[in-house]
Order: C-alpha cells, then structure tokens, then sequence
C-alpha cells in the first residue's frame, strides 16, 4: 500500500514531486477555504487616527458591512484582517507589529488612508512613512479619510485577492 | 481686575524679576525671570483680587539664535471672575534648563510640563511624575528644539525602538505564507 | 506590598488597557493596578498618535498649516478650522465679513452635533448599550451629508479660509440644513429614551467619576467637563467670537459632576446647536464671503491664475511665502469646540511662518485627569469615565 | 416510531433499543446543531434590523448561507496556543462548555414521547449540567494566561454560582405545583389546569428564572464575562479558530437549552393551552414540535432583543440584582406556591 503510493508521486523536476490528480482535490479545497475566508472576514478592531472613524461609519447602518459578513472582533487572536485605519507613528510600531504577530494565519492587512500608506502630509520626526515598512501589506486604501465606500471597495479587493489564492491552508496543518 | 492692571500688580510685587510688560493684539504679556515664577504664579492664583484660576496652557517656546535666553516658558492664566487673561513668559537659559513646577498650585499642570520636558528639553523641578509624554521614553533629543530636524527620516538619531520594529518584520517575513 | 513572612503574600494585578482596546477610543493606554475588581492606580499613556503637527505648522505658511488642523479632532474638524482661522486673523488684525461670520457658526454648531453624536454612540457602546452607537451614527451620516453638500469633504473639511470661508451656501444646502433642524431634536429625544430611563444606564453613569468645581477649575478643564461640574463658563457667550453674540442660546450646567450630568450637558448642548443653526439660517445676512483684505490671505481662483498676471504672481508668492505682511507679535485665540476650548497661540516673527505654533487642545488637559476619575472605582467605571471625558487621541497627542 | 422501524428490520431486545437510541441522539445532535448555526444567523438578522441594518446578505441568498462560511472559515484556521499557556488545560477547556451544554439535550422532551432519557430527576440532572460549563470557562479563562481571560473567568465564576441558586428556587414553585421533576410529566402538569401553562400561576418564578437565564448563559446584560469594551473578549480573548467556535457553540446550545427548559416549565412545552384547542379543534392536527420550536424561538429572540437594548451591568450590581433581589423573590415565590398549594 505504502509502496504503491510512493510509486504514484512523479518528480516533474528535480525536487519537484506531484502526486497526479491530486491537484482536483485541492483545488476543490482551495475553493472552499477560500469561498469560507472571503465571506467572513472578520477585521479586528484597531482604529489610530482619523480613518478609524470612517470605519466604524462604514459599520454603522449606513453602509452596514455585517451584509458582507464582516463583523468586528476585538480580539486579534480570532480577527481575520487587520485594518491599519490612521496616521502610523514609530511609537505605535512595536505595538501594531505585535498584534498582527498575534493574529493567526490566514490574516490579511489592509492600509485605509493615506497616512497608513505612505504616511501622507505627515513628515515628521514621530511618523512612521507607511506601515508597510514592518507590516505585509495586501491592500491599499487612498485617500484622506477615503469614503466608506472607497473603503469596502478595498474590502472587496482583498475578497478577490483571496479567491485566487492557493494551498494556504496546508503550512499550519 | 483686568489683565493690564494684573500685569502692574506683579511689577509692584516683583520689581526685580519683572523683565518687561508688552501688549499685543490687547493681550498682556509680563516676561519674568524664572526665579520665583513659583512665587509669582502662587500670587496670581491666590490673591482675592487677581483670582486667576484657570491655568488655560503651558508651553514653551525655542527662541534660538533670536534672544539672549534661549528658552521661555509660557503659562496663560485666566480668571473666571474676572474674565482676563494673562500672559506670563518666563526666561529659562539654555545651559540651567530648569524651572520651578507649579503642580501643587494647579494640577492641570502636570501634564502640559511633561509635555515641555519631552518636546523641549526644560526640567521642571518638583514635579512629582517627569517623564517623557508624548514620545517613547527612551527617545533620544527634544523635537521642539529648533535644530531638531523636522523630517521622518532622522538618520542615525532614529529611536530604537522602531529600528528593531523593522528588524523584527524582516525576520519575520521569511515565515509568512507567500 | 513588602513581603510578609509566614502570610499571604498579597500583590496588585496590573493590567494594560490599550493602545490596541475596544474602548480607549483610538490609541489611548492605561495602565491599570487592580485589586479584585477596584482600580488601585491608573497610569494613562499617551502619545501614540504624535505627529508633530506643532513642529509641522512651524515649518508651513499661515495658509498650508490649516489643513493640519483638519487631522486634530478629526470628528469635528469644523471647528478647528475655524478656531485656527479666528487666531490667524486676530494676529494679523483682519475680520471675516458678516455673512461669513454666520456661515462659521453654523459650521462649528454642525460639527458640535457631529461630535457629540459619535461622544453618545460610543459612551453608550462602551456601557453596553450597543443600538445607540447605530442610531446616533445614522443621524451623524446626515450631518456628514450635509458637509458633503457644504465643502465636498465629509471628514475633513478645511472650509473657512483665513479671512472667511471658501464658498458661499446655496439656498438648497440652506433648506436642507434647517429641515434637519426641525427634525433632529424629536429624534434625539427618541434615541434618548433607549438608555435615558433605563436603569442599568442611571446606575451605570449617576455617582461615577465625580469632579468637583473646584477640581475642575483646578485641573484646568474646560467645555462639557467643567459645566458638567456646574462651573458656568462657554466661551460662545462670555468672550464671543463669529456670530455668537447675534444668536440666542443656553449653557446647559450640571450639579454634581458626576459622568451623568456631563451625558446630560451633552445631550442639551446638541438641542442648543440645532436652535442656533436655526438663527442662523433665519438670520444670514447678504453679502461676500471673504475680507476685502483677502488677496494677501487666499490663494486666486484658478481661473484667474491662468489668464491674470497678477494672479499668477500672487498664487506665487503666497505658496512659496506665506502672507508677508505679518506682524511681528504673539496672540492666544481659544474658541469653544465641542470637547472643551482649543486655543491657538501663535508667536510671529515678520515672515510667512508661524514662529510657533502651539495648540492647546481640550482633549489632552481632559486625559491627564483620568487618575483622579478612575483610583479606587471598578474596572467597569473606568470604561464609563474614558466615554465621559470624550477625548481624540489626534488632539490629545497632536 | 424509531424503534418500531428497526424492530421490522428484525433487530429486536437491547441491541435495538441501543440502536434507536444511538438514532435518536444522532438526530438530535444534528438538528440542534443546524439550530445552533441559525441562532448566529437568526442573532445578525434581529439585531441588524432592530438597528436598521440588513444583516447577512451577499453569502448565499439573504445571507442564508453565512453560517457555514463562518464555519469553514474557523476550521481553516490557524490554530493558536500561546506560549506561557498551560496546554492541556487549554485545550480542554473549549470541550467542557460544549458537552455539559449537549448533556443537558438528553432529558428535554421535543415533543410528546420523544426524550433520550426520560428520568425522572430531569431538572436536577439539567442544573448539574449547566453549571458545569462553568468549570470550562474557568479553565479556559485561567489557562490562557492572559490578565483579561483570567479576570472574565472570575467574574463567571462568580456570576454563575450567585445566578445558579435563584435559578434552581426560581423552578421550585414549578416543581411543588406539578409533584415532579421529570420534564414530561411537569408538561403533564401544566395540562390539568384550564390556563395549560405555569408561567400564569408562576409569574414571579417565571420572572426569575428568566433573568438567571440570562445570566447563566453569560448573555447580555449579564455578559461581563466576555464583555467586549472592557476585558476585550474575556474567557476566550486568546482562543483562537476552531477553539474560539466551540465556545460560541456552547453559548447557543446554552442559550437553546434555557430556553428550551423556560418552555417547559412555563409554557407548556409542546402542548397548547386546553382553552385555546377548545376555541380552535383544528390546531390539536399540528405536530407539538411546531409549537415547541415556535416558542423556543421566541424565547430566543427576547434573548437578542434584550441584547441590542439593554447597557451591560456592573459586576458589584449584578451580584446585588441576584444576591438582594432575585433569591428573596425566588423564595417569596416558594412560600407563596407552597401555602396556596397546602391549603387549596
């Protein structure tokens, strides 16, 4: 048995082993994980500055993202997406460095507003230029704030990111 | 009793430490020395007939390369009563950076001279809490200071803290999911 | 706690509340030493959120620093925008004209129910209360459409221009806002009675982190925080500014200085702000919008830029320099924005720059008080009184 | 009916009796947990609307299919357990709520003739249950080795005792006027009498017993436990994935279970009142596992109705409500059954 399925895996190239048909397994995989990951993301709630405020508009009746599935979780540990909603400062770094630690994976940043993105008019001794310079950025939002809907505009990019992702789940597993 | 009248009290009462009284824009300003700015603030506060109450800002100012004292801090006091208000500039020189707290007078005062010690550098003494306020403790420099430069990139002064920030995320890139 | 031989030892719980909080309203941290349930000592840090905008403005112009001002309060940025326009143009001894005066104050009286709305919204989510925040939000989107309709911003505005405001209101704006008028105290009134007879609300907010007048004054508070107290002190009415010596209003006070008084000094101030937005609209003069004075302030319009020399070359130095005719003098100009009063105080030396540029932001003084609140209340009253002070971070750390 | 079914399939005596029961339990264990996933749903839809919002909406129509995207998306999780946290405990922790809240499914009668075990101590076995949960929420809270999860798990602690004793005399009127513990024939009871329900009789218990549901379950206004503006997420703050979604399963087979006793023991369960089947014969034709679900989901939408309406309480009040109020009444209700019933 275990010899037959050491036998099924070819070596495309060197160091390259597939196990042929299997690809239709996790493809199907994928696209369930996926389909379950875009349909509930869940940001947790971490508002710096002015972009926060937006946020929470875009949470308020208004624009309601619970019809997306989105809820807010205060906890980073059960939050999918990290909303990096304001001005960055270098003291705030450490802090926003680890709470993303925290988050388990998959976990996703989206930068919303300028400021976040490349640390907008903010030149100054105490800003950070852009929280990309310690956070792995998937999705940028401009704008200062940008609108709510400018904002669940960046939320739908990230879905459609995800959607094309592959074997994100097997690393932890 | 208005601000003008206020400002001619404590030249009365402080001949020696008052500096100057000007008058800008129908505001008052008394530049003292900063010797007994504890005595002259006590003064204005507790005098029935001066009552200035609110202690509405403190700050300071960087005057370098301008005036003799490089320093100056700055209380605006305003009476409730009387409904003036009064500017108080105090000369602090650059190499005895220190003045006299005022937190047992007013206590909103703590925090606006935390504030002055982080950005410019001015120790207040007797405060009962002087740390660094605004910026993490282990900052190095006063940003308010005129010759701090102004832009995020701060070179080889950058805070620590943030450089292993970056560290940190570059060790930790190799383990993300690509 | 010394070590006690032979005993129990018995030792403080310290907690960190925050930066990353559900409740510190942005980036506050408190460190909070707890014995069971009651707070022993309570350490706020803040900073988190500096950006050094007083540094900034000191390497801007006069005209390029207003829109900094935008970022401070970010929820009523209306109001610093005008606060800093009124400070610039006490220093250089200019004045607005009529129309624009009254444009301003209903303006900042906008931006007041703005304010307060998110204050209500987020207080009552702290407490628990979680429909409030969506009812006060719904009613704060109106407002914001109203900005919209305004200046085309919705968050940060940068509307008055130094000198008076950047464009006039048109009848339907005007007609828009006075309906909301009409229509935004019976729906306050409503929402009001979600927590307003609600007696896990009264137990939650009446007795809880008192101030004394006294304190107050002290402490150097100023806005909903020191009437809450009963200090009778609205710089609207005793040291009027724009048009509020033209329009008819209360100061809503409190007595005890508890967090209910404020919630209820709160919620009056917002009647108050739609009654003068009323006078306002009944009673806006004609005429221009911006000083005579106003090409050494503001920037041409583009068109002219394009076609006039003259334009051109002012657009030009306005940008590179600043307006050149500043005085060389210092001024200290406060309004009263809806957390407590902003001051301005800018020293000036000749050029287009402020020398300094200092902000005295309410936010700030107010935070610096959480200590005296907070020791020896439960760690559920120090959520309570972090609503009740109301503040930003943006403002708080600058 | 089950047994009948595999007694012609010929499998008869105790093998048969183990089958139908293994049957019974897979049946209940399924459509509660499809009940358990549309409580979420249920909960965004009450809450969203009662805030003037939608809800779910763009998963699946209506947002139908929300639930099951939540739980994919938690199972594809990672699976975090934080470095100073005690393992074992940890990992157990997140079961005990689940199970205790099973357990208690096993005596409820769905409807006339079907319960797993129909003993005749039911009520006591359904107090012992729910109070266990409590004992995962400790160790959840304890194990994490966070200061917030340790306080929430101190605060249930202690909730959770004050809250079991008025919850437990909260019934004891019910149990004096039906002469029983057992579940169905405590619906019998209610039957005899012309109103068919005890909450008329028993309005103060009825009272009580309600807010200590609440309470018991760690729902809001009671939700200091997990209370989300000041311990973050309480007990579970550093739960993550699959882990974290146990503990809202117990929640809601909690809350399920609460509801489902309150119906019981109040409301008649599966029965209609005789005056009602009196004015209206024709309703006697519909199965009692409408009306059972009908008021269970009524229960249920109280449960979110009081959530979206109510500010959370303070723990030193909450202890003074149940302490101070809720167990005097408790009794006041007890004496006053117990006299009515000995001299009527």
């Amino acid at each position: 048995m275990n010899r037959q399925s050491e036998d099924c895996v070819i070596e495309i190239e060197e160091g390259i082993k597939v196990i042929p048909g299997a690809g239709a397994v996790i493809a199907g995989i994928d696209k369930i994980a996926n389909w379950g990951r875009i349909s509930s993301m869940w940001p947790a709630v971490f508002g710096t500055a002015c972009c926060a405020i937006e946020m929470m508009t875009a949470g308020s009746s208004h624009y309601d993202l619970d019809r997306f599935g989105i809820i807010f979780r205060a906890s980073p540990r059960q939050a999918d997406v990290m909303i990096i909603s304001g001005t960055v400062t270098k003291k705030m770094a450490p802090v926003m460095r680890r709470v993303y630690d925290q988050m388990a994976e998959p976990r996703y940043v989206i930068a919303m507003g300028s400021c976040a993105c490349t640390g907008n008019v903010y030149n100054t001794y105490s800003t950070a230029q852009g929280c990309d310079n310690f956070l792995p950025v998937d999705v940028y939002i401009p704008g200062c704030p940008p609108r709510p809907e400018a904002f669940i505009d960046g939320l739908i990019k990230l879905q459609e990111k995800i959607k094309n992702e592959h074997l994100r789940w097997s690393r932890w597993r | 009793m208005n601000s003008k009248e206020a400002a001619e009290k404590i030249r009365e009462m402080f001949p020696e430490e008052v500096r100057e009284i000007r008058e800008y824009n129908s505001q008052t300003s008394v530049i003292v020395k900063r010797d007994r700015i504890k005595d002259i603030i006590r003064y204005l506060h507790s005098d029935p007939l001066l009552n200035f109450d609110l202690l509405k800002d403190l700050c300071g100012v960087d005057y370098s390369g301008k005036k003799e004292t490089r320093f100056e801090v700055v209380y605006h006091l305003y009476s409730l009563e009387y409904r003036s208000l009064l500017r108080i500039r105090a000369e602090v020189p650059e190499d005895d950076c220190s003045i006299d707290s005022v937190v047992d007078i007013f206590a909103g005062a703590n925090w606006p001279e935390r504030e002055c010690y982080d950005l410019l550098g001015v120790v207040f003494k007797g405060h009962p809490d002087l740390r660094r306020i605004l910026l993490p403790e282990d900052w190095e420099g006063h940003p308010l200071r005129k010759d701090y430069p102004l832009q995020s990139d701060l070179g080889e002064k950058e805070w620590k803290g943030y450089l292993d920030v970056i560290e940190l995320a570059k060790k930790n890139m190799e383990f993300e999911t690509k | 706690m010394p070590e006690q031989k032979g005993k129990l030892r018995k030792k403080e719980l310290t907690i960190n509340m925050g930066p990353q909080h559900p409740a510190t309203h942005g980036v506050l941290r408190l460190e909070l030493d707890i014995d069971g349930e009651t707070v022993v000592k309570c350490t706020p840090h803040v900073g988190y959120l500096h950006r050094g905008t007083e540094k900034l403005g000191e390497n801007r112009t006069y005209l390029a620093a207003l829109p900094l001002t935008d970022r401070l309060d970010y929820i009523s940025s209306m109001a610093n925008n005008v606060g800093y326009c009124l400070a610039v143009e006490r220093l250089f001894g200019i004045e607005a004209p009529e129309r624009a005066k009254f444009i301003r104050t209903m303006a900042s009286e906008m931006a007041r129910i703005s304010s307060h709305l998110l204050w209500l919204g987020t207080h009552a989510l702290d407490i628990g209360a979680m429909t409030v925040f969506l009812y006060a939000f719904k009613e704060r989107e109106w407002i914001l459409d109203l900005f919209e309709m305004l200046t085309g911003a919705r968050l940060t505005v940068t509307y008055p221009r130094i000198g008076g405001v950047r464009n006039d209101v048109s009848e339907e704006f005007l007609s828009s806002l006075y309906k909301f008028t009409d229509e935004f105290p019976k729906n306050i009134e409503e929402y009001e009675t979600l927590i307003d007879q609600n007696r896990i609300w009264l137990q939650r907010t009446k007795n809880i982190g008192i101030i004394t007048a006294e304190e107050a004054v002290n402490w150097g508070l100023t806005g909903p925080m020191l009437r809450g107290s009963g200090v009778d002190y609205d710089l609207r009415k005793y040291c009027p500014y724009d048009a509020y010596d033209k329009v008819d209003f209360d100061v809503p006070l409190g007595k005890n200085g508890d967090t209910y008084d404020r919630y209820r000094c709160r919620m009056e101030e917002m009647r108050q702000s739609a009654r003068i937005i009323r006078q306002c609209i009944e009673k806006l003069p004609e005429g221009p919008v911006m000083t005579p004075d106003a090409p050494k302030f503001t920037l041409p319009p583009k068109e002219r830029i394009l076609k006039d020399m003259e334009a051109m070359i002012q657009h030009f130095v306005l940008v590179i320099k600043g307006p050149v005719t500043a005085p060389d003098g210092e001024i200290y100009s406060a309004i009263e924005a809806p957390k407590g009063e902003l001051g301005f105080y800018f020293i000036s030396n000749g050029t287009g720059k402020p020398y300094r540029m200092r902000l005295r932001s309410p936010s700030f003084i107010h935070a610096s008080v959480l200590p005296l609140l907070c020791e020896g209340a439960l760690v559920a009253d120090v959520i309570a009184n972090i609503g009740t002070i109301d503040i930003v971070l943006g403002e708080c750390d600058r | 009916m089950i047994e009948s079914v595999i007694s012609s399939v010929g499998i008869n005596g105790f093998a048969g009796s183990m089958i139908a029961l293994l049957v019974k339990i897979a049946i209940v264990f399924g459509v509660v947990m499809l009940h358990v996933a549309y409580a979420t749903y249920f909960e965004r839809k009450v809450i969203g609307h009662i805030q003037l919002r939608l809800g779910p909406m763009t998963v699946g129509p209506h947002g139908i299919l929300q639930p099951i995207a939540d739980g994919i998306k938690s199972f594809f999780k990672e699976d975090i357990i934080p470095a100073g946290a005690d393992k074992t405990v940890f990992k157990i922790a997140p079961v005990i709520p689940v199970f205790s809240a099973l357990g208690c499914l096993a005596v409820v009668p769905f409807f006339d003739g079907f319960v797993l075990a129909n003993i005749n101590i039911g009520l006591l076995y359904i107090f012992a249950m729910s109070s266990l949960s409590a004992y995962g929420i400790v160790m959840a809270g304890w194990s994490s080795n966070s200061k917030y999860s340790f306080l929430g798990g101190l605060r249930s602690t202690a909730q959770v005792i004050s809250y079991e004793v008025a919850l437990g005399l909260s019934l004891v009127g019910v149990m004096i006027m039906s002469e029983s513990l057992n579940l169905t024939q405590i619906v019998e009871a209610q039957q005899k009498y012309w109103h068919g329900m005890f909450i008329i009789p028993q309005f103060l218990g009825a009272f009580v017993f309600m807010i200590a549901a609440f309470a018991e379950t760690n729902r809001a206004p009671f939700d200091l436990p997990e209370a989300e503006s000041e311990l973050v997420a309480g007990f579970f703050v550093e739960y993550s994935g699959m882990r974290f979604a146990l503990f809202y399963m117990a929640e809601y087979i909690g809350m399920l279970v609460m509801s489902a006793i309150s119906v019981l023991c109040f409301v008649g369960g599966w029965t209609l009142p005789p005056f009602v089947l009196e004015a209206f014969p024709s309703l006697a034709a519909v199965p009692g596992i409408v009306w059972f679900m009908l008021k269970i989901y009524f229960h249920v939408f109280v449960y979110y109705w009081i959530r979206s309406t109510l500010p959370r309480f303070r723990y030193d009040h909450l202890m003074c409500l149940g302490w101070k109020v809720l167990i005097p009444l408790a009794l006041l209700n007890i004496v006053i059954t117990a006299l009515v019933k000995y001299f009527c």
